[in-house]
């Protein structure tokens, strides 16, 4: 991992604040959304909590509705920092019409906001990173000088697909970063069983492109890499790899429950070392953010929440014929 | 005789098998201590340790090639792939590799392997947790492709397919997993041929084929409709490839009539091909169009829940669709 | 008009749309300055550079994957996969990306995006240089699937395709690349829908639906047995999804008797879905059973000539079933 | 590149001359196989012409008929090496009944050979990658000291499959040599255009095990690389990448032809660096080849071959009925 020395300096209090709000936003609609499946309100949820700061840090390194970017499911704070509202995130968890990633079609948290260059994925994990690839090449082919960043978790990064889309990108030089967030987990199976590496930035000599490791828990040390990386491939410097050490805080989905496979006391030690909260002390400390604005926040981030919560119970489900389209690009309703 | 559920009756044969024969393993993600995510798996590799149940990296294709180079030395892999919309990165393996080893070496060198396959929708999947994917495979000459609709052939069509010496794709409707229970003997061995259908219900007026959970509401619907005066014999093809003509057509030889479903997508769909034996092989029998009754050709199950009703099957669609051939 | 070979028909179809629409671009293995082992894009790299007639690394599923990213940022990707039996890599990016893309997105993405590959045997490739695909593919919603049998419908169809906006996949019968000729004008643009079939021998006594190269070989079969007064209606599919259903079901009601040819394996192939459809729509039409003539369900063309005979069909073997069905 | 030191005394002069044998009677026949194409006789080649000295030296590194070798199509001279004969592989060249690979089912030199523990592979490429793995995975379950050699070509190791294969090896540290015989080219596509690497050796920093590369027109430096990674294998030492360099002095296949990608200069300078020749000068500098043996070795080697040419025109092609079977396990005739 890089020396992170002092790194908050570099960035302006406002936007601090803002990665920190961001930060709360994503955790307090998360949080709420899990409440929804405890109730039995809705069919699932997949969660970021652990991964915001981040995504948070890496969605504001970017030119937001300019430079692209090809997500993956635990990518909510990331979303909602690239200007996706909690609004829009309630449609798609209820299944409501007109929830903007697939008009309902897909599950939960499996993101495509067109407005914001935010592409569409499946959920085969690995199969966006060759996208990622794509677009860059696109870029580069057409002069423009938009950036793709791409976010992937560590187990992912065993696939076929993530290889080869890395190696174009390498090859080509292409302007694309592969962030990786490794939270050590993919699913029930632990990093040492999906390579061999110490950590996946170690791959990236193996391909040819620059590969880094850094601090996931800490928005600002994950800015400045992103934007180093981002800034590379503006410029022309090729792809680089960026892991950011986070936690996953909760079990991979609704659906898992992760007694099984790891302690509570691993699980606890892991809470000690909230992205939140260190975010919110550092800031504190710094003098950036007072007890007031605190506070503030907090419930700024609650009234959000419910109303996101209330807009999308009252909003209601897509007609039965609009399963039936778009199969094919001419059947869409605005063609 | 014991009740138990269809993924119990898996387990019990994974349990078995592996006691049975030490080539047996499984290999898979999260097969480990997490015993697998819908708990096929669960209190194997508590029993039996991390060799023999192996946790693979997240890298379908590689479950696949490695299984198939262990099958190649000897040993008995039993894959899990961990959803069937995720089968496809292993694909080339499947069907390039494991399906044409046996020919391509002139029967020097063969890959006996298991691949277990949760498939199906109507658990708010959406489109990549639904998907039903025997058409592809059921196409592949080479390989075998099973679909259990009871925990009684879960069981045992499972331990047969581990002892069968050709790669099998074996497809577990995952939906009914918990939801389908039966009856399995505790003090004998189970063991159900790959191969022959069953008539899982006489009837005469017309013959409904069916496999996996869309067996499960055949019943229903036939049973609902038998209150209407309609007598539907279920065929439970069980087999996918290759095939039970036999019964098939001595089914429709019965009924004259030929109804067949399955939650896949309708084009090219595995009903084409039970379609196409009987165009050209029960032409002087059937006394009505055969009819397929399958998913949408839409590109796959949406996720919200008026969509997913849209999409999916069910026994008030089946017994609409039983009406109206009868009808004919 | 000017007499052209189906390989020089592709190719002036990519020169014309390279040409056309400074957002189409060439990507795929020695498609450089080699031109194809095929010889397809020939001349394209020196004439449009290595921008635009791109040689990728030695791996089909980023062929897609990349192709599909540049789509969704505008561009018209032409992926070449080198042989058909290399396509099984990139299964899943075109079948669980490219064609669910647009419905999955509520239709805000599409991947507009053609596939071209070489398919098909019958020249001493063996089990990996021969292989029919269309039916995995014409069994996925999302897909179109198109397949010239002349250098006057490769071209049209292929200029068709580059400007359709889904992802498309383009079938070349590589045996007659060289081997059939036929008119193509010079001075008008020529293009031909994604869609409609193409009657290309009116008939009464039976309809031959094939496509490919085996059109080739049913015509020569039609010609042959007319001298023995069977009056064969050949039907050319071309575009094998979305079928034409209704020049087929137009057809057989005319005839009465379908025989549906295609090279690839017969159980789950593509004339299966031809079948379930006339036995589902064409029951009161049929005079006889439906007939499918197609490679034996073996995993793959044999190499040693004797068993490649034996496999591949040719016109013998069509007119011998034309024979059949036509004395039924 | 390993630093070259005068490897040649580790051997004895008998392997020496067998290492150079076997070079010149698989050039021969090679070469013999050209003219048959050449003549219309037979339908397709690919050659191994220049990768004889990696292939040899690799070969016999191993321990024959006990180890496991998972060969790609352009390994004529290890399959050589190992016990196979020019009259069994111009069986195959001509498609005739009994052909031990596939029963004349493949094309030539897709090699199985069932009593040498070689096994079949298919076309596609990087296929036998995850195949080598298994059968190690297999070996080291089962507690046998056998090892595993899989080879391939540099281009083919931008598939997915082959990332996978090498990366379950090196989690699992399996007794597999992935040899890797790198011409440049990829039928037309140089190396550049495959990987931003140096080395395809290079790779394994990236996953987590060790790579080295060779001078593959040396076949004795071949068989101390692989003999390295062959034992740190059956210790228990896990898996190795081993490049060796080779020249393709031909084109692709038959059914290449390479002037529009390579200049007839560049070729001419591979051809001055000819493995066999640099070979024999060496055993000639030596005193281990005499001129005398050189003929015999040559007149040897050409009987053989003519040998084996008229041993597989007057064989009879498979029966038709050959080809239905056996599409299942149980349909093997002597099951
Ligand atoms: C190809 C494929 N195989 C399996 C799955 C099931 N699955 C969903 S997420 C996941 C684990 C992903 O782990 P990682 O990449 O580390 O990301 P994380 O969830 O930890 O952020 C698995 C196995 C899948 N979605 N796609
Ligand atoms: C998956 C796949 N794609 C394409 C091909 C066609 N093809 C055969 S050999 C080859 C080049 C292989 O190059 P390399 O791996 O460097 O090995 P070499 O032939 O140079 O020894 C190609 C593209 C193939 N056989 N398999
Ligand atoms: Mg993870
Ligand atoms: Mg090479």
């Amino acid at each position: 991992m890089e020396a992170q020395e002092d790194l908050q300096v570099d960035l302006k209090p406002e936007t601090l604040l803002e990665m920190y709000w961001l930060m709360v936003l994503s955790r307090r609609l998360d949080e709420r959304t899990w409440v929804l499946h405890r109730q039995g309100k809705i069919a699932f949820h997949i969660s970021s909590i652990g991964h915001e700061a981040a995504q948070v840090g890496a969605a504001m390194a970017l030119r937001r509705g300019q430079d692209w970017v090809v997500p993956y499911y635990r990518d909510l704070a990331m979303m909602l920092a690239l200007g996706f509202t909690p609004k829009e995130f309630m449609l798609g968890v209820m299944g409501k019409k007109g929830e903007p990633n697939s008009g309902a079609r897909q599950m939960p948290s499996h993101w495509s906001i067109r407005r914001l260059n935010i592409v569409s994925h499946s959920s085969v994990v690995a199969t966006q990173a060759p996208h990622a690839s794509g677009i860059a090449l696109a870029i580069k082919m057409r002069g423009d000088d938009a950036v793709v960043l791409t976010s992937i978790g560590e187990g992912s990064t065993a696939q076929g697909e993530w290889y080869e889309a890395v190696n174009w990108a390498a090859i080509h030089r292409l302007p694309v970063v592969f962030m990786v967030e490794n939270n050590l987990y993919a699913i029930s199976v632990r990093q040492e069983r999906q390579m061999a590496v110490e950590q996946v930035a170690d791959k990236a000599a193996g391909l040819g492109l620059p590969g880094v490791t850094v601090d996931g828990l800490d928005a600002p040390v994950v800015h400045r890499a992103i934007t180093e990386a981002v800034s590379r491939a503006r410029s022309g410097g090729g792809p680089t790899i960026v892991e950011t050490m986070v936690h996953r805080m909760t079990p991979h989905s609704s659906d898992d429950d992760d007694r099984s496979y790891r302690t509570r006391e691993e699980l606890e030690a892991l809470k000690a070392q909230d992205p939140l909260h260190l975010q919110r002390d550092k800031l504190m400390d710094m003098g950036v953010l007072s007890q007031d604005a605190e506070r503030e926040v907090q419930e700024r981030a609650k009234r959000e929440v419910e109303e996101a919560v209330d807009f999308a119970t009252r909003a209601p489900y897509p007609e039965v014929s609009e399963a039936s389209y778009p199969v094919y690009a001419e059947d869409r309703i605005d063609d | 005789m014991t009740e138990m559920t269809l993924i119990e009756g898996l387990r019990q044969a994974m349990d078995e098998e592996l006691e049975r024969d030490e080539r047996v393993f499984i290999v898979g993600q999260d097969v480990g201590p997490r015993g697998g995510v819908f708990r096929a798996t669960q209190g194997l590799y508590e029993k039996y340790g991390e060799d023999r149940v192996v946790d693979s990296p997240l890298a379908e294709l590689s479950i696949i090639g490695i299984g198939i180079g262990t099958a190649l030395y000897g040993m008995r892999p039993i894959c899990e792939i961990q959803f069937a919309d995720f089968i496809y990165p292993a694909f080339n393996q499947i069907v390039s590799e494991a399906a044409r080893m046996c020919y391509r070496s002139g029967g020097e060198w063969i890959a006996p392997m298991v691949i277990r396959v949760p498939y199906g929708g109507g658990i708010g999947g959406g489109l990549y947790h639904s998907q039903s994917i025997e058409a592809f495979f059921a196409h592949v000459p080479g390989l075998k492709v099973v679909v259990p609709s009871t925990p009684y052939d879960a069981k045992g069509l499972l331990k047969s397919a581990v002892r069968d010496p050709n790669p099998v794709i074996f497809l577990e409707p995952k939906k009914g997993y918990r939801l389908i229970r039966g009856e399995v003997p505790e003090d004998e061995e189970v063991l159900v041929p790959i191969g022959p259908g069953r008539i899982s219900r006489e009837g005469t007026d017309l013959t409904l084929f069916a496999y996996g959970m869309m067996h499960h509401y055949a019943m229903e619907a036939a049973e609902r409709v038998a209150q209407e005066g309609i007598d539907v014999e279920v065929v439970d093809l069980r087999t996918l490839k290759p095939v039970d003509r036999e019964t098939v057509l001595a089914s429709v030889a019965k009924t004259g009539k030929a109804l067949i479903v399955h939650e896949d997508n309708l084009t090219g769909g595995y009903g084409a091909e039970i379609a196409a034996i009987l165009a050209e092989e029960a032409f002087a029998d059937l006394d009505a169009p055969v009819r397929r009754l399958a998913g949408p050709d839409v590109p796959a199950m949406p996720f919200s829940h008026p969509l997913q009703d849209w999409f999916m099957l069910d026994a008030d669609k089946i017994a609409d669709a039983i009406r109206e051939l009868a009808a004919y």
